[in-house]
């Protein structure tokens, strides 16, 4: 028995226009399979929907074909009316008679639209239902680092109901000490004690990932804190590692008065000089083009030191980047307050005269060179990823940026997410930093757990890509190709090893349907019978 | 595992032009894993020699099948039916598939459409490099386990040649890593270069007499 | 008729040999015309064997030619293009007809070569055929048959003194050693330091083992950057190159000789070791020059 | 199939561009066949022989730019895939530039009909 297939046709209200809706239905009734064809005006609104749930019940249609406007627009609602109507949603095909039929070609072009249907029949008459199967998946999330977005992020899923382990190296906490969060503007004096306090977040410091395994929803990690392993489930990880700075050319003589952003904020903070210092320079943006940080720091402490000491600030730049929010302001604030600021197309020399730090620029706006001598000049630095990351990088099996930072601006993964379901990345180790998206950044990474994990269980369709487990011969290419690490070989009861697709860590792109050599991985809707049959109808044209 | 190379198109096709029904027959393991003979690579070659068939004007009718492997007379025999059918058969199979294909339909011409190079192991994506020359005398044992036999471009069995290239690369490829001296360091790494310095006595090259034959000591 | 290279290497203090390169043919003019040239002024002039594995006149044809015309071959063997069994009957031919000194080589692979399909054989190397030379001088064949009619053999072989890493060519150089060698004739060499620790490696194992070094000189940059991309075991260094690169247009043959000179007067006066062995081959007719120019003539 | 185009178009980038062709109400031949494909990494060869099997004058493959692929390879594998097929057809004496693979972003309808346009120039050529 043929399976039963009704075709609807909308004319999206009139919007299409070039196209003869009579002789395409006559048409399309007499193709095989083809038990119903409608004409309709606005199957998107709630009346068409109403007509169609009721036409597919009654004519008790096994497949639907919907001849309309973009499936990227409307495939979803039409998904849902099948379901409404008891059909799986898969079972659904759509031929594209607006944008890419009746708006792109002039005259009449009913022909090339029972084409188009013709390519959408063949290809439904092949489709398989697919479930959809709610899979648990653990509420908890290992976050790795400890500066001013790990922890961040750690309470803001603690307050979604998420347990997070915040996991350090280090044998301390690095946000606030290690990490001056002053330096770029935000306070980061109470967070270790909230952190502390939270009981939804448990701290291991000196601790470190040994394996991980498994997929998103439950990663499973070996942690090693004092000699200790111990195996942990995770629903989520979360990367926020930070990053480290290397002095550029610090002119080696100058010695302990040549300091980081860093150890400029401790001296401020605890003035452990001597005496105070009178004049102060910052060099800024000669070498390390890209990055935010620099100028941010370099603000925020001449504004700091001219309100605690007084002292004279000078800032040799190349550039000083004020694009991310708030630090216009800041600018003007350090004009204002007195901070000369010499414009200088290369760096200037760094030397030492009777004890005090010398530096020689040339002020490209004054046409001068301007020699200063000053008590304390923080130099400029290089971002780096944090040592370590390579390492995390192999166990993760995510990839890094040219400089070692983590997720390239790849758009589609833009800002938080990785190639990786369920690995997310924020703060510093992303490089290119900029405090106030890393702020978004933060929420954005708890939202996305939050979506992910809160429910306790995620629904996702039920073997849409499978291996076959009689055709796979475990020759590893798919798991090997599988750009979201989605696939791993298991035993499966005939003692023999086959890939599994993870349905949660898939991505549904098809890559390893193509690649597989064995033929054995079916993508339900992308099938190569269901790309055949639409050529096939394509060829009878 | 065995390692093959699909022929150039137009081998296969010359092969192929006397015959208007032909079968495609591939296999599902070594040349499954390596690429070359699986179901995705018969679909692959019988598209490509329509194709080519067409260009020329003239017909071509391709059956396709894929048994799990062909150097064995049980599963080959599912395909008796569609050789039957057909006027010759082009295999995808490593040497010994055709030959088995071959000696079980004595009558039906069967040809290889893959090049059988190696016994080896996957370096990269789809990059494969020999490891056993399937020699019958191993002497890994006294080798860090490297075999100079097909590692080592001479297959010298006390080396490294005086050819050997600056960074311990090979005379003949500059990009090649001398198997001896991976040997060399491995041994070295392992504290074993005693087993280097023993001088080796010529090799058995008949530990094997050419065809092979191992019959099982017990089932 | 020239003496034996075994005396020469006990009696004389700095052995000189030379090397012939046969020709692709049946001619052997050009070899008359070298052997002719280079008999009297070296104790001993090997004959390549399939030099870079380029089919070429027989070794053996140009050492019967040697002898001959009252010159000292050595006869170069290398275990590409022959098994056990032809290696031993040519060692047998050539032990008949006066040719009583063998270097053993590996010998080139075929791919560097012009008959790149042709199949290699390396039934043995360098080390089992010293052995093979060994087992014959003993009367017995390599299966443990007496030999009607024994053979005594001087036993030559090479060795990579700028080889890096060297260690495994120094393990490979003490298993030569140990089977028995009577002289080295090394690879191309061009730094002093790297034939001293070679010399002296080998004078640990055994010090009546003469180590001759192995002078290929070099006539132009080109030829330099040419021969250290495309000829195995030899590493020219920079300095030598530029030092060609210096020498104004058209004077590379005279600068390569005057080169080659000075490292064999430096080789000869610091006694870094036992002698030379000249390889040019191409331009045999210029070695009486280098000899010259090196106080040896 | 007298003529017609068949274009693989990754829904990333080339189908949503094709879709903003036709709001933007441009223009391009009729012959164009598009089939929706998850990403231009699902195309295999096979794909691609038996459109032209098939009786297709040209194959289209359109994927995302070069390194903005959502499934980080797709678009690269595809490439490869393409060049495999067109340099076949060149083995078999048939033009290889009736194959080809576009990269596109999905705001670049012009850069879709451009490469429509251009495998339809090439399938007219008199003396195919």
């Amino acid at each position: 028995m043929e399976t039963k297939v009704g075709v609807f046709f909308c004319n999206c209200g009139g919007a299409i226009k070039n196209i003869d809706f009579d002789a395409a239905l006559r048409e399309v009734a007499r193709l095989p399979g083809v038990i119903s064809v409608n004409l309709d005006s606005s199957l998107c609104l709630e009346e068409g929907k109403e007509r169609m749930v009721s036409s597919i019940r009654d004519e008790k249609m096994e497949r639907v074909v919907v001849a309309g406007c973009s499936p990227l627009l409307k495939e979803h609602i039409f998904q849902g009316i099948l379901e409404k109507a008891g059909l799986n949603k898969h079972l659904l095909s759509m031929a594209n008679i607006r944008e890419q039929c009746s708006w792109v070609h002039d005259g009449d072009v009913t022909a090339k639209a029972v084409d188009l249907v013709r390519m959408a029949i063949n290809r439904v008459l092949l489709l398989q239902p697919v479930e959809t199967k709610e899979t648990a998946v653990s509420k908890e999330v290992l976050v790795a680092g400890s500066g001013f977005a790990a922890l961040n992020v750690a309470l803001q899923l603690s307050h979604l109901g998420l347990r997070t382990t915040v996991m350090e190296e280090g044998p301390v906490l690095r946000a606030g000490s290690e990490e001056p969060a002053a330096v770029y503007g935000v306070d980061a004096s109470s967070i270790i004690a909230e952190v502390e306090a939270n009981e939804n977040v448990e701290v291991l410091t000196s601790a470190r990932v040994m394996t991980l395994e498994g997929k998103v929803g439950g990663f499973g990690v070996r942690i090693k804190k004092a000699g200790k392993e111990t195996f942990r489930r995770y629903g989520a990880i979360v990367l926020a590692t930070g990053h480290r700075t290397e002095i550029v050319n610090p002119g080696a003589e100058a010695g302990a008065s040549v300091v980081s952003q860093k150890a400029f904020t401790d001296i401020l903070r605890n003035s452990s000089l001597e005496r105070e210092p009178r004049t102060v320079g910052f060099i800024l943006d000669f070498s390390d083009e890209n990055s935010r940080f620099p100028t941010l720091a370099t603000l925020n402490s001449a504004l700091a030191a001219k309100k605690k000491w007084g002292s004279e600030i000078y800032v040799f730049y190349k550039s000083v980047k004020v694009d991310s929010e708030g630090v216009e302001r800041l600018y003007q604030q350090a004009r204002d307050s007195g901070v000369v600021f010499v414009k200088s197309e290369t760096a200037p020399k760094i030397g030492v005269e009777d004890g005090r730090v010398k530096v020689e620029g040339r002020d490209v706006f004054a046409g001068e060179d301007l020699v200063l001598a000053c008590d304390v000049l923080v130099a400029e630095e290089l971002y780096l990823p944090a040592e370590g990351t390579e390492t995390f990088s192999s166990l993760l099996n995510v990839r890094t940026d040219p400089k070692g930072f983590w997720q390239d601006d790849n758009v589609h993964l833009y800002p938080v997410g990785s190639e990786k379901k369920g690995i997310f990345f924020v703060g510093g180790c992303r490089g290119d930093l900029d405090p106030g998206r890393m702020l978004a950044d933060i929420s954005g990474v708890a939202m996305n757990i939050g979506e992910l994990l809160s429910a306790g269980k995620v629904a996702a369709d039920f073997e849409r890509v499978k291996a076959d487990p009689q055709k796979c011969v475990a020759c590893l290419t798919c798991i090997r190709v599988c750009p979201h690490g989605a696939i791993q070989l298991v035993r499966v009861e005939s003692s023999k090893d086959v890939a599994q697709i993870s349905d949660l860590a898939c991505d549904a792109c098809g890559v390893c349907a193509a690649v597989c050599p064995a033929k054995a991985i079916a993508f339900q809707g992308y099938r190569d019978e269901e790309i055949l049959a639409q050529i096939e109808a394509i060829k009878r044209s | 595992m065995i390692i093959a190379e699909r022929k150039p198109i137009e081998e296969i096709r010359l092969m192929m032009a006397p015959y208007k029904k032909i079968l495609v027959a591939g296999c599902g393991t070594c040349v499954t894993v390596c690429w070359v003979g699986g179901e995705k690579e018969v679909g692959i070659l019988a598209s490509e020699l329509r194709l080519a068939r067409g260009a020329e004007g003239r017909e071509l009718v391709t059956l396709e099948a894929t048994v799990d492997r062909q150097c064995e007379k049980e599963m080959l025999a599912e395909l008796r039916d569609k050789i039957s059918d057909v006027e010759a058969v082009v295999s995808l199979a490593c040497g010994a598939g055709v030959q088995t294909m071959a000696e079980l339909f004595e009558d039906k011409p069967v040809f290889p459409a893959v090049n059988t190079t190696f016994i080896g192991m996957p370096e990269g994506e789809g990059l494969w490099v020999e490891m056993c020359g399937a020699c019958g005398d191993c002497f890994l044992d006294r080798t860090g386990g490297i075999c100079p036999v097909v590692r080592c471009a001479k297959g010298l069995l006390n080396g490294p040649c005086g050819g050997t290239r600056r960074g311990g690369k090979c005379e003949i490829d500059a990009e090649k890593d001398c198997a001896w001296v991976l040997i060399y360091r491995r041994l070295e790494r392992q504290g074993r270069l005693d087993l280097m310095r023993e001088y080796r006595a010529p090799k058995n090259y008949r530990a094997v007499k050419r065809p092979g034959r191992v019959q099982a000591a017990k089932a | 008729m020239a003496t034996p290279f075994r005396e020469i290497l006990k009696r004389k203090d700095f052995v000189v040999t030379a090397e012939v390169g046969p020709v692709k043919g049946s001619s052997v003019s050009k070899a008359i015309e070298h052997i002719e040239l280079l008999k009297g002024k070296v104790d001993g002039l090997n004959v390549t064997d399939n030099q870079s594995s380029v089919m070429r006149y027989p070794s053996l044809g140009v050492c019967l030619l040697i002898k001959e015309h009252g010159g000292e071959p050595i006869f170069q063997m290398t275990c590409r293009d022959r098994n056990r069994l032809a290696l031993q009957a040519d060692l047998l031919f050539a032990y008949s007809r006066g040719v009583s000194n063998v270097l053993c080589l590996t010998g080139d692979s075929i791919d560097v070569g012009d008959h790149k399909e042709a199949k290699q054989v390396f039934d043995l190397d360098s080390v089992q055929l010293i052995h093979l030379v060994h087992t014959l001088n003993s009367g017995k064949d390599m299966a443990g048959n007496e030999l009607d009619g024994a053979v005594d053999f001087c036993v030559g072989t090479t060795g990579t003194p700028s080889a890096d890493p060297l260690e495994p060519q120094l393990i490979k150089l003490e298993k030569k050693v140990r089977a028995g060698v009577n002289f080295i004739q090394t690879q191309a060499v061009y730094e002093m330091d790297e034939l001293k620790r070679f010399t002296e490696f080998v004078r640990s194992l055994d010090e009546n083992v003469r180590v001759l070094a192995g002078v290929v000189p070099v006539i132009g940059a080109k030829m330099a950057a040419y021969m250290n991309e495309n000829v195995p075991g030899v590493f020219i260094p920079q300095r030598i190159i530029d030092e060609l690169g210096q020498a104004p247009k058209g004077t590379g043959v005279a600068k390569g000789i005057e080169i080659a000179a000075r490292m064999i007067r430096q080789i000869r006066e610091e006694k870094v070791c036992d002698g030379v062995h000249i390889m040019f081959i191409g331009r045999e007719e210029k070695v009486p020059e280098i000899l010259e120019a090196a106080g040896l003539a | 199939m007298n003529g017609k185009i068949v274009a693989f178009c990754c829904e990333n980038s080339a189908y949503p561009a094709a879709d903003l062709a036709g709001k933007l109400g441009l223009h391009y031949s009729e012959n164009l066949r598009i089939i929706r494909v998850p990403c231009a990494g699902r195309v295999d060869v096979i794909h691609i022989l038996k459109a032209l099997e098939n009786g297709a004058a040209g194959v289209l493959v359109l994927g995302c730019e070069e390194g903005a692929c959502r499934h980080i390879t797709g678009n690269t594998r595809a490439k490869e895939r393409v060049e495999y097929s067109s340099m076949l057809l060149r083995e078999i004496n048939l033009d290889g530039r009736v194959v080809a693979m576009f990269n596109l972003s999905p705001n670049a309808p012009h850069k879709f009909v451009k490469a429509v346009n251009d495998i339809g120039n090439i399938t007219a050529e008199p003396g195919r």
